[in-house]
């Protein structure tokens, strides 16, 4: 995560408080990776799996499944690039 | 204010509830999410009558598998190593 | 809710930790039931009315979503059942 | 960390805390998830001027009141005793 | 925000409790702006954009973004007034 | 409980971290966002193979400029005076 726009009110801080930004941060990852994951599942079965005949995921149905984990995982780091850079360039901007 | 050898306990203390937290929300929105997908791919939504006939309800015990299996499958290829549901 | 996978790292905690944690899983269970509800009433409205001449249900939209708030709710503890056979199979087989 | 005859005082403190941010949460989300479901009802998207029309703002009324409605009846259908809105 | 079910239990609370509560009120009003600003960002460029060709805005999607982004805070605010009278109508009823 | 001169100090440092937490939360959401908008505005669903093609990958790059262009353009319009993005 970038530095936000609270980061220089914060550089005054004590070491506890640092301590506590930071678990504050690793835990908005966590959150936000767990949020991720339960939409890029949500997203593939919704795109991949159409029949329900069966309990298991059929051969064509797992494919689709890996190509749309794959394909948006790519596409998330792609973005997340694109991202950064508008973000660099908008803060030398100011 | 906690004196400052006890903090990194607070703190530490403060980690665990904190990931339970994150844990129980995850497991809260996997739920939901499975229940809306799965009523979208086998509920009729003429709303007829206020009962699930046999074919939505055999609908509904193999979308839930599906989505199990989808969603360790889609664990699998992220290489969490965790159980993800 | 069942065992998370963080249940191990609690059983030595003190009383008063454990109280708190049972705070901490009655109040996701509010905001999880709020938000249940929520969701439901917009799908019910949003599959059930759409006529805009008159302020209030017609008889037919009245019927409409009743039946669709009481499928839904069947369908959400046929749900649960399955999920909850799924994750104590997944927790027997570790 | 407080004395052991303060905790319950604090930890009930934080439930009253608690419940009035989830109580909160709701009311926003209601509102949230009403405004937004009210525009797809009732407000053309090809956004041919930035003005509401007659006929989108009487929609939109009609559109809250119903929600209303439907809020209540599955608040009764729910049984929860109380006020939804 | 209007008044909640709970404030009736806060009337008591002493000031270092007021003032903690309307700290909350506020972060929450902080949050809902946040993510209101981020739904309308989506929705409007959702509606508005459909071309990508080339980096920046067109000239016609410009225009789409400021009409439906004018247009939706209108009607926001219509929704509000409506909101408004209605839990006003509950509260008296009660 | 803390001394009542305390309070205030704890309450501004509460506020702080609260702010924090919001303004980390929006960058997560605004991320969230346009990472499925553009998904759905440029990637093909049919997922005939899990690479991204010449075509997808340019209109990747021109969506996240467009979302980027809009949530600048409404910021303005809100008036916020903060960057948005």
């Amino acid at each position: 995560m970038e530095k936000g726009m609270l980061s220089a009110d914060l550089e005054g801080l004590p070491e506890e408080d640092k301590h506590r930004m930071a678990t504050l941060i690793d835990q908005l990852q966590i959150r936000d990776s767990l949020r991720m994951y339960n939409s890029l599942v949500e997203r593939c079965f919704t795109d991949c799996v159409d029949t329900f005949q069966r309990k298991s995921l059929t051969k064509q149905e797992d494919t689709c499944v890996r190509r749309c984990a794959e394909k948006f995982l790519k596409h998330s780091m792609r973005v997340g690039m694109r991202f950064a850079e508008l973000n660099q360039g908008a803060a030398t901007q100011e | 204010m906690a004196a400052p050898n006890n903090a990194p306990t607070v703190l530490d203390k403060e980690q665990i509830f904190g990931m339970a937290e994150k844990e129980m929300e995850y497991r809260v929105e996997l739920f939901n999410k499975l229940t809306h997908t799965c009523f979208n791919k086998c509920v009729e939504k003429k709303y007829k009558e206020s009962e699930l006939n046999m074919g939505e309800n055999s609908c509904i015990d193999r979308c839930v598998s599906k989505y199990w299996h989808v969603t360790n499958l889609v664990g699998q290829l992220l290489g969490t190593g965790r159980p993800p549901m």
